[in-house]
């Protein structure tokens, strides 16, 4: 026994309606038989039968719409007998092709619709668009305090943005406010209709202030925020200072051999050292690598050494090198190298700008020879390292000419002394005679 | 260069000289092949397992058969979309024919191509075409190439009454029969151009008369009996390798089926098609043959249940086969960096 | 095949460009300090060093800095190099 | 080798460049309208019957449909064809020859066949010929993938183009602007295959990108003279591929720039213009500093009188504007 199905008679017909049966149970068909007449919605087609065989039970009624693939009868090998009662055969009205959809309820009376007062006006110019609505809402802008310029006083969009003091900025221009930390509210735009462009936010980078020499930054770039957080600091840390001079010349010669075989990329730089040994020297003294907060001192988790970055044009910010006491020398040189870099692009991840546990603000490349730097509360030490400088100086007694640096620390009276402080210095100044070490 | 006129029309008989039985035996091979295959995509694509279009040429088996059976291997195809029985004749395996029309990547054309386009360029077989009448220009491009290379083969081009009214097929006569081109047209006339009869859609329906006013020899042909193409076909290409230039034969034949899977056939009746089914090629040929004692039965059934299985196999392999991988839709939009050497028809053209 | 001046002194300024992309260039005089006109602090200048080197194909050690500090320096470093390997 | 150049024409180019690839490659011959007997509609295969006979240089009927698909199966079975098609204009009656065989028959056969065929039209406008003869389709050819699209601008091009392109598996289809033809230019003597793949800066620049390609390319160089008397400095870029086009070189001028003017005779609906606009917007919207200008033709069949003509055309002065609009804007 086997089924006769809904062929498909074409690739986009999923559905056909049984008009007629051309065949009853019973019936002995040849292979390639008519059996019944389908309506595929476009016209009524004859389907035949693959099989030759008996016709058993015609499963669907004339008129009923069944998917392709659906069982229309079944078929019996010759000499099985037909099982049901047979259904009834005939034509049946053929539907229309497409079906009346059922009449709706009678529709709720509409109320007579309210005359809004623009419709009243009959002068008034015509209602804000539903996307302009939208948008003049997004942008906290009352759509009936703004006088429309386009035609008949129509409101445009420009005429909201404008409203919003949301100025137009070319996406170019807008990329380079990001990186240059230029704050796009306070920038006038020279273009058409103020548009504000590249030109006119390099000007306004140009023309902020200089960059105060000594003060480190808040991870946040913009003045306002660094201003407020170095007086703070000045108001609410004694600092006290305490400096040294650092003979570099085993760390430079050091630097010098193991350079030599090493790629242009994987060569490691004198600040690199000099913040290793910083990272070192504050894990073996951990009272100067924490947060001095609500008149206590909370030591550090671990040591994320801060450094001070100059993004372009005099913007800066100090990012974590987290972990820095872990980091082998040639690890710890790439890490920083992958932080400027990053920094420089404004993509520092939400943990690098979290709080450091100290500063290092290396000035060396600026020119100067000592740093007197401010600490960034909440913390409570920072490290200042000026320029390499070639000195004499006294070797066992004979004098001769040695790489020089000078380093000084800023503490927080209320944490530590002066005595830590001097410790502190040099413990890093240890280190750095051991270059293999670090 | 002067051009001998010659248009022949007349109709050749059934009376051609009977071929040797086992050649007859062969074509009648061929056109049951064909047949079953036909049969059995009718049935996969009513099942949805073959989708998009689907042209079967049930009743026009002695075409394909009779005329590529005078072909030789260095002659070039060009089909239409009606190309099932050309393909299979031809000697594409009817599992690479089967797997294009499952889309499968083991197909003739990767199941890119489908019913509609089936290519296999090792047999010089150019594809079918869905355009009507697109092939023919091509056609005639392939023949300037191998008359502008010195070789004798010849390249025939299928099309049907419908692309006889295209521009496309009086451009390329013209140019062929100017150029005195060795191109074989093989007009497949089945009265239909889908649902418009040829009285409707020519104003000229003997069409081997049009043809030979382009200055080439053209008959027609009963495209119902098989010998009679056959010979017709063998008087042809004997002109054309012998340098005439084209020649036309108008195949009158017919398609027992809808001109594709969706087709109600309002436009004609059943008594017209129940008529040509009474000459059926394949009994023509059996009936031809039981006359002159040339059928040995058992042989008869034993080819045809083989090549049922030879479908069964094909439908078997066609399922299993895996399709395309989707990273390589890309793949030969543009050729791929061909080393140097003949690995393409391009280039087997210009070496051999 | 020895730089020329020219050669060279788009290839320095194509390395100094990736790292300060808006540096005025051209009203650089030769014999400027590269780093301290462009603020250029050691991690910079170990960049260009880098990019330099790979673009230039040439090797530059520790000991050649110096002579990397101008444009011009910078030149006469590049046709030497070069010619040393033709 | 001698280094002194040969004062020519871009149409000699051209012609020089079929004459050579002949003599190299048996399998290379014309075919088209007029190009034997006549010499060719713009007198760019003039003399080539004499040299290489009727089997080689082949006048057709005036049936582009046949003899297109005649050379794209010709190609097919082992030739290297040049078909000529008198102008733009007459390929829509093989458009069908084009987009459904030639472009097509690679994908569609997976890779068995290819149609390394090369057809040469005429295009564009300004010569009053009115809007029949005065299309410039590039756009419409640009859209569609399994065809290569050239536009020599310059004489070096015309004469460096072709080989390669005949070298090509894939069918090449060559736009030579009508009003270049007479163009004088110099080329070494044994002038050497160029480059088919990028686009040429044509005159390195900083201010804005002016992007343009075959007959608009000598009024974008004018108007960037133009614009460097007044301060600005214009880098203009040579498409010379239209498809598929070198972003990379398109992108990486407006990213130094940050401004682009892009001059397309075609209609500015769906035009190469306003594919390479998206392109730009898709690839540099950060970088552009003002909204891409399209400088194309008015959207109107060609008119024959010679203002209305030239007031539908891109322009210097409006190639100046636009350029001047995006910098000052």
């Amino acid at each position: 026994m086997s089924d006769f199905t809904m062929p498909s008679l074409g690739a986009d017909m999923d559905s056909g309606t049984i008009v007629e049966w051309l065949v009853k149970p019973g019936d002995h068909v040849q292979r390639g038989a008519p059996m019944a007449v389908v309506d595929t919605d476009k016209a009524a087609v004859e389907i035949e039968t693959f099989q030759s065989g008996v016709v058993g039970d015609l499963l669907v009624e004339p008129g009923q719409r069944v998917d392709v693939g659906t069982p229309l009868a079944t078929m019996l090998a010759a000499g099985e007998a037909p099982s049901a009662a047979p259904v009834s055969v005939g034509k049946a009205k053929r539907p229309r092709a497409r079906r009346v959809p059922p009449p709706r309820e009678a529709a709720a009376p509409v109320p007579p619709a309210v005359p809004r007062e623009a419709e009243v006006a009959a002068a008034a110019p015509p209602a804000p668009s539903p996307p302009l609505r939208h948008h003049a809402a997004e942008l906290g802008v009352d759509l009936a305090s703004v006088t429309g310029t386009g035609t008949h006083g129509r409101i445009t969009r420009r005429d909201v943005d404008a409203a919003a003091h949301r100025p137009r900025v070319s996406p170019y221009a807008r990329r380079l406010a990001e990186e240059l930390g230029v704050d796009l509210a306070a920038v006038t735009g020279t273009g058409t209709s103020g548009t504000v462009r590249a030109e006119d936010v390099r000007a306004a980078a140009h023309a902020r202030p200089e960059v105060p020499p000594v003060s480190t930054e808040a991870p946040r770039s913009d003045r306002a925020t660094i201003a407020a957080l170095m007086s703070r600091s000045k108001r609410e840390i004694p600092h006290y200072y305490v400096a040294t001079t650092v003979d570099m010349h085993t760390v430079v010669s050091w630097l010098r051999d193991t350079n030599r075989d090493r790629s242009v990329a994987e060569r490691i730089v004198p600040a690199a050292a000099l913040l290793r040994a910083v990272a070192l020297a504050a894990r073996r003294m951990p009272q100067l690598n924490g947060f001095w907060v609500d008149g206590v001192f909370v030591p550090g988790e671990d040591v994320h050494v801060g450094v001070a970055i100059s993004v372009r044009r005099g913007a800066l910010v100090a990012p974590a090198l987290r972990h820095a006491a872990d980091l082998e020398l040639p690890v710890l040189m790439q890490a920083l190298r992958d932080l400027v870099g990053r920094a420089r692009s404004g993509r520092l991840t939400r943990a690098e700008l979290a709080d450091p546990t100290l500063t290092v603000t290396d000035l060396g490349d600026q020119g100067v020879e000592e740093v007197f730097g401010v600490i960034q509360p909440p913390q409570v030490a920072l490290v200042g390292i000026g320029r390499l400088v070639e000195r004499p100086w006294a070797v066992d007694g004979l004098l001769g000419v040695r790489p020089l640096v000078r380093l000084s620390l800023s503490g927080d009276h209320r944490a530590t002394d002066g005595y830590t402080g001097a410790r502190f210095l040099a413990t890093i100044d240890d280190l750095l005679q051991h270059p293999e070490a670090l | 260069m002067s051009r001998r006129r010659t248009s022949a029309t007349g109709t050749t008989g059934t009376g051609a000289i009977a071929p040797p039985t086992q050649h007859r035996f062969e074509l009648l091979r061929q056109m049951t092949r064909i047949r079953l295959f036909e049969e059995r995509c009718v049935e996969l694509y009513s099942a949805t397992k073959i989708r998009g279009f689907l042209h079967v040429g049930i009743g026009e088996e002695a075409v394909a058969t009779g005329v590529l059976t005078v072909l030789t291997a260095e002659d070039s195809i060009v089909s239409t979309y009606r190309e099932h029985g050309h393909a299979l004749v031809r000697g594409l395996s009817m599992d690479s024919v089967m797997a294009e029309m499952f889309g499968k990547v083991t197909g003739c054309s990767r199941g890119r191509g489908g019913s509609m386009h089936l290519f296999d360029v090792g047999h010089r077989f150019y594809g079918g075409n869905a355009i009507v009448g697109g092939g023919i220009p091509m056609a005639v491009g392939i023949a300037l190439a191998d008359r502008m290379r010195h070789q004798t083969s010849v390249t025939a081009c299928f099309f049907g009454d419908g692309a006889y009214a295209e521009g496309e097929f009086h451009e390329s006569a013209n140019l062929a029969a100017l150029w005195r081109l060795p191109l074989l047209f093989c007009c497949e006339n089945n009265l239909y151009a889908m649902g418009t009869a040829i009285e409707h859609e020519q104003a000229e329906t003997d069409l081997a008369l049009r043809a030979a006013s382009y200055g080439m020899a053209s008959w027609s042909v009963d495209g119902m009996d098989v010998a009679a193409v056959e010979e017709a076909t063998r008087h042809a290409v004997e002109r054309i390798r012998a340098g005439d230039g084209p020649c036309f034969l108008e195949l009158r034949t017919y398609r027992f089926r809808a001109h594709s899977m969706y087709d109600p056939e309002l436009y004609r009746d059943k008594a017209e098609v129940g008529h040509w089914r009474e000459r059926d090629p394949l009994e023509l040929l059996t009936a031809a043959m039981r006359a002159d004692g040339e059928l040995d039965e058992d042989a008869f059934e034993a080819m045809t249940a083989e090549a049922r299985a030879e479908v069964d196999r094909a439908v078997d392999t066609a399922e299993q086969a895996p399709f395309e991988p989707v990273e390589d839709l890309t793949r030969f939009v543009y050729s791929e960096a061909v080393g140097p050497g003949p690995t393409r028809a391009g280039e087997e053209g210009a070496g051999s | 095949m020895t730089m020329t001046p020219d050669q060279a002194r788009s290839l320095v300024s194509k390395q100094i460009r990736f790292i300060v992309p808006d540096a005025d260039l051209d009203g650089l005089p030769p014999d400027a300090d590269l780093r301290r006109t462009l603020e250029l602090d050691s991690l910079d200048f170990l960049e260009f060093v880098e990019r330099l080197s790979k673009d230039a194909g040439v090797r530059i050690d520790e000991d050649d800095y110096p002579s990397l500090a101008t444009m011009e320096s910078c030149q006469a470093f590049l046709a030497a190099r070069t010619a040393a390997s033709d | 080798m001698s280094t002194t150049l040969v004062e020519t024409t871009y149409r000699e180019a051209m012609r020089e460049a079929m004459r050579e690839a002949m003599q190299r490659d048996e399998r290379v011959f014309l075919m088209g309208e007029d190009v034997g007997a006549y010499g060719g509609c713009f007198a760019v295969s003039l003399g080539l019957l004499e040299e290489f006979g009727p089997e080689r240089i082949r006048d057709t009927p005036l049936s582009e449909s046949a003899f297109v698909g005649a050379g794209i199966g010709a190609a097919i079975a082992g030739m290297r064809p040049i078909v000529e098609i008198m102008t733009v204009n007459f390929s829509l009656l093989a458009l069908d020859q084009i987009i459904n065989n030639a472009a097509t028959l690679s994908h569609m056969s997976g890779g068995q066949v290819s149609v390394p065929v090369v057809i040469r039209m005429t295009t564009g406008a300004g010569r009053q010929l009115a809007a029949q003869h005065s299309h410039s389709l590039e756009g419409w050819y640009g859209h569609i993938p399994g065809i290569k699209l050239l536009a020599p601008a310059t004489v070096e091009d015309a004469r460096g183009m072709l080989w390669p392109a005949l070298q090509d598996p894939d069918p090449v289809l060559i736009f030579e602007h009508g009003t270049l033809y007479p163009m004088p230019g110099s080329l070494a003597p044994d002038a050497a295959p160029v480059d088919i793949s990028r686009a040429a800066v044509r005159r390195p620049g900083k201010d804005v990108t002016l992007l343009t390609y075959g007959g608009s390319l000598p009024k974008v160089m004018a108007a960037a003279e133009e614009l460097a008397t007044t301060g600005i400095e214009p880098e203009v870029v040579d498409l010379r591929v239209l498809r598929p086009l070198d972003d990379e070189t398109i992108v990486g001028s407006v990213r130094r720039t940050h401004r682009a003017v892009i001059v397309d005779e075609g209609w500015r609906t769906g035009s190469l213009a306003a594919e390479i606009t998206t392109r730009l917007v898709e690839q540099c919207f950060f970088d552009l500093d003002g909204p891409v200008q399209r400088v194309c033709s008015a959207e109107v069949p060609m008119p024959y009188a010679k203002h209305l003509e030239e007031a539908a055309l891109p322009q210097v002065a409006t190639i100046v504007a636009a350029a001047r609009q995006v910098v000052s804007g």
